[in-house]
């Protein structure tokens, strides 16, 4: 058996070993087909799914009005909810069988810090349009991979200056973040940033209750008991929801500030039962209703389409998927120029993507050397309106991403740490437009 | 730990353990008359909890009064548990052998399997809740906490009359001594003249009634999210295996037990608060391999 | 038995032959083959008549060591590892066997799921040292001293896995045929016969338990070097479910079952992911239904590679 | 002669039932012992006891000089007890001649992990014992396939595969068509013969008693009531009565 076994092995193999095909370049594609992985099952599609919408509806648009000179753009998704390594074989088929060239991947942390190293090998650009790991890029020097979006450690530096701002002569804080890399890695950052904007302020409680919780009824009843001044929540989607409408139906809210800095999210979801005062923020700046692009054309146009299509309002995830869409067509703009109108190979898109300027559904945003995209920070506070039948988010303030981004070649850890409390009075922090309300 | 703190922390408990009772105790009934562990449990506490979700938001849209709010949440209960409970036992288990305890166990995999997905259909990948009913119980200050009245007396006050009403009924009904009796020897029941079949149907709708009762009661405190079923099952199972399988007294104290040491593992070592139920089971079940409160049977040959 | 060799060559030349010539189904030969080793481990008990819901946490106890040794030794041969791995998963299933055979049927699976929760449970939140849902990631190690690139490592991976999973398939069988196995066998039909004929039930299960743990641990160790990361999904017990599912598809009269099991699982799973997206567990549920009602002895059984028609041919 | 079992006051009781009721009992070599008694007087449950199925309550038990009192089945198997059942104990899923290699294989209890079952047994010995029990045709059929009469001849040949000193049938006849009864008995006892065992069945059919039992014990109630040759135990009025129900 083992000698008819071995020859038919070897024959096989012998017929089958063939070298790769060199990446083409200069011939126009009849189309460029894009991957992105979002969730479209499990408990981070509240992400995924708003996200694949407005990519449809934005790619849609895009070739409407004659796509990349001409060249139509093909999204193809995958869905992240397959889970580890199931989603790694779908991201392989992607790129090695169809041909992908540009990878949108992903929403969670810990498939991006999958896929890096493997988009690295493959030569494919890796686009991480949404996940905010700081630590990918600060690890290693990648040559494909780039991130379109703040990262962790500007949205919670932001957040934590904001919170000095609003509620500067607070004492206590607890935080109630979720179980996972997510929750403990950005409570890490806020803290230390902090401590290091505010060095008196005393941690009463680091609660972690488990990933897809169904109930905070013991997080709260100790919170209560604590009494602390400030209670922080990273935590998003379900739990999210969970958590506020728990803490607000028991009180708590009236008793502790609630710093929610992912909460503009689960607004429209949450309905009433999130109460007014609520400082709340989302990954970057993009708001629907800003004050600032009320009267642009474009970005109006967009949230009414996409409120037509999926009956609710654009949430930041949609931002995301739309700032990476934005900035590939913009590299391969660039690159194409560059190229003489020739079509570029993945190198020249690259070189584009490393110091590409653009802009999206919010202000420019700019691409560094290490690859990470520099996007201011939102933050507000809710109000509810008559108008609508969720809270708004009033006194909108920008933070600037330089401000509280690490420097290139430096790492978050340390830097965060050595943070002065001036930054919090920066008169480049403004409120942004005059109050959402006017009454 | 002060005394506070512990009052709290059983507060708490209370409530999480009157729904894991409910839960457990739907699928200890089953176990007890049917032999059969009904994986496909959680997925009922699933349906249950957002039937009762898109009950409520229907209700809502004409400005019900508490009441009728209050009532949403057994009436999708009935539903949900009489449909489904009905079509797994009528359309599968009926199909199987009896006597072999695996089979039925890998079928409810199954059903588990299709009704994941089929909730994903029904429900999408939004978050469900039905809140207001809770706003409009309010609230109520115990040991310098505040509490809703909802998780803090309605839930247990249903988990404790759901386990007086069955008691009752198991005892004192014509149909539930026919039950009963085809718990302790179902051979000899049958003999008696007691449809077997029929009893069997009645167990299995009033198991899943209780499965989805659970769900619907949490629905509106909780979120639902695909994969709620998914942890309900091994967390409802660890309370039926610490009492003993068919146990109903038993899978109330076990509830209790669970859902207590529960609370206070969040006070003292919030690390452990998910592996305690486990914990707790595996530890009876080494101690006490049929349960804490099983009878163990003599072996024939 | 010369149709099942030529079968069995066929097959493992067209996985070498698929994974050599595209490249990304590569990964996807070496994944199925892992999951079919872990169902073999399931098989095992199977023919014991028992049923494990909770067998994916020797995949996590072998993955977890691995992850853990790559951390603290880099320069660890991938060989080493996966030997060490394995090995953490024997010393597991020979401790955790001790308990869990004294019981049968829904017990013994659902004691097995209990410990594994307890297992995943730790994974997800000792955060600090597993690194919590994101898992531990392993870096690319060497392989026999070779520093291989990507694609390279993956190739010799795939010629591991297969020669893995030919030798101990090989060896599997015999087992099943062995007077150890055939005792195994006994534990399913009549425990009495077996203690009156002067043998432990309790020791010939032992054995069949802790060769289980092995065969999913090899596959965790496996799985977790090929992917470079350990997550606590591995040891997930809907992860377990799949296994048994895989082996009640496949049958436990045959070796051979776990690797057709698994292989009709992954052909249902592809079609569902490309036609049927977002019903796949739903098609699933429905085979395996269909497979209990009308094939109970599963894929092995209905090709009747049965013990008693080959035992007749050869006798 | 030398005592093969012999058991001390032995008592047993379940609830309020009383199963053994301070039984002493001794067994010899060489002899062909017959249980009689009425359903529930014990008799099983004495083989259980001895056996090392039940424990008992107070009492011992031992088995070819040795206190096995707190040993388990297995263990006295493996002192050279063989035992059938009265509900054959069978491997339903493997061939006649597989359930007589693993009770071989039992008999050395090294199982191997590598060399096939039916290579590690003595193949002459399994045909022997097949050609025993008149089963040659039937050694590759499943032992589900079998009749009654063969199970039971099956369940004893694995029982004899031990080689054991002591052979306990617990009612090797019944279920067995009456005709075929004297056969059955008569194949088991040619085997006993050859092999030299000692040993003592339940029996409840007065003809195969009287003709192959060289002692006959009478069970009433947990108690033994008579014991002694054949022909006076038949003859005790309170045998005749309670037991085979001639008045």
């Amino acid at each position: 058996m083992q000698a008819s076994v071995v020859r038919v092995l070897i024959a096989v193999t012998a017929a089958f070993v063939f070298a790769n095909c060199a990446d083409a370049q200069g011939a126009k594609p009849v189309e460029l087909k894009v991957g992105i992985t979002t969730f479209t099952s499990g408990a981070a599609s509240v992400f995924g799914v708003p996200a694949k919408a407005a990519a449809e509806l934005w790619v849609e648009d895009f070739n409407a009005k004659g796509g990349l000179n001409g060249v139509k753009i093909t999204p193809v998704f995958v869905d992240e909810g397959l889970g580890g390594e199931k989603f790694l074989s779908e991201y392989r088929r992607v790129v090695q069988d169809q041909g992908v060239k540009v990878m949108l991947a992903s929403i969670s942390s810990g498939d991006c810090n999958v896929v890096a190293p493997v988009a690295e090998d493959l030569k494919v650009i890796d686009i991480m349009w949404d996940c905010g790991t700081e630590k990918i890029l600060e690890d290693k020097r990648y040559q494909y991979v780039f991130r379109t979006t703040s990262n962790a450690v500007t949205e919670m530096v932001a957040a934590a200056v904001h919170l000095l701002r609003v509620k500067p002569d607070f004492k206590t804080i607890a935080v109630v973040n979720q179980d996972y890399a997510w929750g403990r890695d950005s409570w890490e950052i806020f803290r230390n940033a902090l401590l290091a904007l505010k060095p008196d302020t005393r941690v009463v409680a680091e609660l972690f209750p488990k990933f897809g919780a169904p109930d905070f009824s013991t997080e709260i009843t100790r919170l209560q008991a604590l009494k602390p001044d400030v209670i922080v929540s990273t935590a998003w989607g379900g739990d999210l929801d969970t958590f506020i409408r728990q803490a607000n139906q028991r009180g708590l809210t009236k008793t502790s500030q609630f710093v929610l800095p992912l909460a503009e999210s689960s607004l429209e979801r949450l309905g009433k039962s999130i109460p007014d005062g609520v400082i709340v923020g989302m990954r970057g700046d993009a708001y629907f209703a800003d004050p600032d692009f009320k009267s642009d054309a474009k970005i109006k146009a967009f949230v009414q389409k996409f409120h037509a299509k999926t009956g609710a309002y654009p949430i930041y995830p949609v931002s995301h998927v739309v700032q990476a869409l934005q900035a590939v067509v913009d590299a391969y703009t660039v690159a194409i120029k560059a190229n003489k109108g020739q079509w570029p190979g993945t190198d020249q898109v690259a070189d584009a993507m490393r110091t590409l300027e653009f802009r999206a559904l919010s202000r420019p945003i700019k691409i560094r050397a290490d690859g990470q995209a520099l996007q201011g920070q939102l933050l507000g506070v809710t109000k509810s309106v008559p108008e609508l039948p969720f809270a708004l988010i009033d006194q909108l303030t920008l933070v600037p991403a330089d401000l509280v981004t690490t420097p290139v070649g430096q790492k978050s850890p340390e830097w965060v740490k050595t943070l002065k409390s001036d930054l919090v009075k920066s008169d480049r922090i403004k409120i942004v437009g005059t109050p959402v309300v006017t009454k | 730990m002060n005394l506070d703190l512990l009052v709290l922390a059983l507060a708490d408990g209370l409530s999480y353990a009157g729904l894991l009772f409910l839960v457990a105790l739907g699928l200890t009934l089953i176990f007890g008359v049917m032999g059969i562990l009904n994986v496909a449990h959680g997925s009922l506490y699933a349906f249950g909890g957002y039937t009762a979700a898109s009950l409520s938001g229907i209700a809502i849209q004409w400005d019900p009064s508490t009441v009728l709010l209050l009532a949403c949440l057994p009436a999708a209960a009935i539903v949900v548990g009489v449909i489904l409970g009905a079509a797994l036992e009528i359309g599968l288990l009926r199909r199987v052998q009896r006597g072999d305890a695996v089979v039925p166990l890998l079928i409810t995999f199954a059903a588990f399997m299709i009704f994941e997905d089929l909730q994903k259909l029904l429900w999408g990948t939004s978050p469900y809740s039905a809140p207001e009913v809770v706003t409009r119980l309010g609230t109520i200050d115990v040991a310098g906490g505040t509490f809703n009245c909802y998780q803090l007396l309605l839930i247990p006050g249903v988990a404790l009359a759901a386990y007086v009403l069955l008691e009752f009924f198991l005892k004192r009904t014509n149909l539930g001594k026919q039950v009963t009796a085809v718990t302790h020897n179902r051979e000899v029941a049958t003999a008696l003249g007691i449809n077997a079949k029929r009893i069997g149907l009645v167990t299995f709708v009033l198991g899943a009634v209780l499965g989805a009762l659970g769900g619907a009661l949490a629905a509106p405190t909780t979120s639902l999210l695909p994969g709620v079923g998914t942890d309900t099952i091994v967390l409802s199972f660890a309370v039926v295996a610490t009492a003993g399988l068919g146990q109903i007294t038993g899978a109330l104290i076990a509830a209790l037990l669970i859902g207590l040491a529960r609370s206070v593992a969040v006070y003292m070592a919030p690390e452990l608060e998910v592996v305690v139920p486990y914990l707790i089971m595996v530890i009876v079940l080494l101690v006490r391999p049929n349960g804490l409160f099983a009878i163990a049977q003599a072996r024939k040959i | 038995m010369m149709m099942i060799r030529i079968g069995i060559a066929v097959a493992v030349a067209a996985c070498l032959a698929l994974g050599l010539a595209v490249p990304w189904i590569k990964t996807t030969v070496i994944v199925g083959v892992c999951y079919a080793l872990a169902a073999l481990g399931v098989t095992v008990l199977l023919r014991a008549g028992q049923i494990s819901f909770g067998h994916a946490m020797y995949a996590i106890i072998a993955g977890y060591t691995v992850g853990f040794l790559a951390r603290a030794f880099p320069q660890l041969d991938g060989l080493v590892l996966i030997f060490a791995g394995t090995l953490s998963s024997l010393l597991a299933g020979a401790v955790i066997g001790l308990f869990v055979v004294r019981y049968r049927g829904i017990f013994f699976g659902m004691l097995n799921l209990a410990i594994s929760m307890v297992l995943y449970s730790l994974a997800s939140k000792l955060f600090d040292i597993t690194g919590g849902s994101d898992g531990l990631r392993i870096t690319r190690p060497a392989l026999l001293g070779y520093e291989f690139e990507r694609a390279g490592f993956e190739s010799a991976m795939l010629v591991l896995t297969l020669v893995c999973a030919l030798v101990l398939g090989w060896w599997v069988q015999r087992y099943f045929k062995s007077a150890a196995g055939e005792a195994l066998a006994g534990v399913k039909t009549n425990e009495t016969r077996l203690e009156y004929l002067g043998l432990s039930t309790y020791r010939i299960l032992w054995n069949g338990y802790v060769l289980s743990a092995g065969l999913v641990g090899l596959s965790g160790s496996l799985f977790a070097v090929v992917q470079g990361l350990v997550t606590p999904e591995l040891g997930y017990w809907l992860r377990s479910g799949e296994f048994v599912f895989i082996a009640i598809l496949g049958g436990a009269s045959h070796v051979l079952g776990a690797f057709l099991g698994t292989f009709v699982f992954e052909c249902v799973r592809l079609v569902a992911a490309a036609f049927l997206t977002g019903v796949w567990q739903m098609l699933l549920g429905i085979t395996l239904i269909v497979v209990i009602l009308t094939a109970p002895s599963g894929i092995a059984g209905l090709l009747r590679l049965h013990t008693i028609r080959v035992a007749r041919q050869t006798a | 002669m030398n005592p093969l079992v012999r058991t001390e006051a032995l008592k047993l009781a379940f609830g309020g039932v009383v199963a053994a009721d301070g039984i002493d009992f001794v067994l010899h070599e060489g002899e062909r012992l017959a249980v009689i008694g009425a359903n529930g007087a014990g008799k099983t449950t004495f083989i259980n006891i001895c056996t090392g199925f039940l424990k008992p309550t107070s009492g011992k038990v031992y088995f070819d000089g040795r206190d096995v009192t707190n040993l388990v089945p297995r263990e006295i198997v493996r002192l050279g007890l063989g035992r059938s059942f009265q509900l054959p104990q069978l491997f339903l899923d493997h061939t006649v001649r597989q359930c007589l290699e693993l009770a071989a294989a039992g008999r050395s209890n090294k199982l191997g992990w590598f060399a096939p079952l039916s290579a590690v047994v003595n193949a002459g010995e399994v045909d022997h014992a097949l050609e025993l029990v008149g089963m040659r045709e039937r050694a590759n059929d499943p032992a589900s396939t079998l009749p009654e009469g063969q199970r039971k001849l099956l369940d004893v040949a694995m029982a004899l595969m031990l080689k054991p000193k002591l052979l306990i049938m617990d009612e090797p006849t019944s279920g067995v068509a009456s005709e075929d009864k004297h056969e059955l008995m008569a194949t088991v006892m040619r085997a006993l013969e050859e092999r030299k065992v000692t040993s003592w069945f339940v029996e409840h059919d007065v003809d195969i008693v009287s003709r192959y039992a060289t002692r006959v014990a009478a069970w009433i109630a947990g108690k033994i009531a008579a014991d002694g040759p054949p022909a006076q135990v038949m003859a005790s009025p309170q045998v005749r009565r309670e037991v085979l129900g001639i008045s």
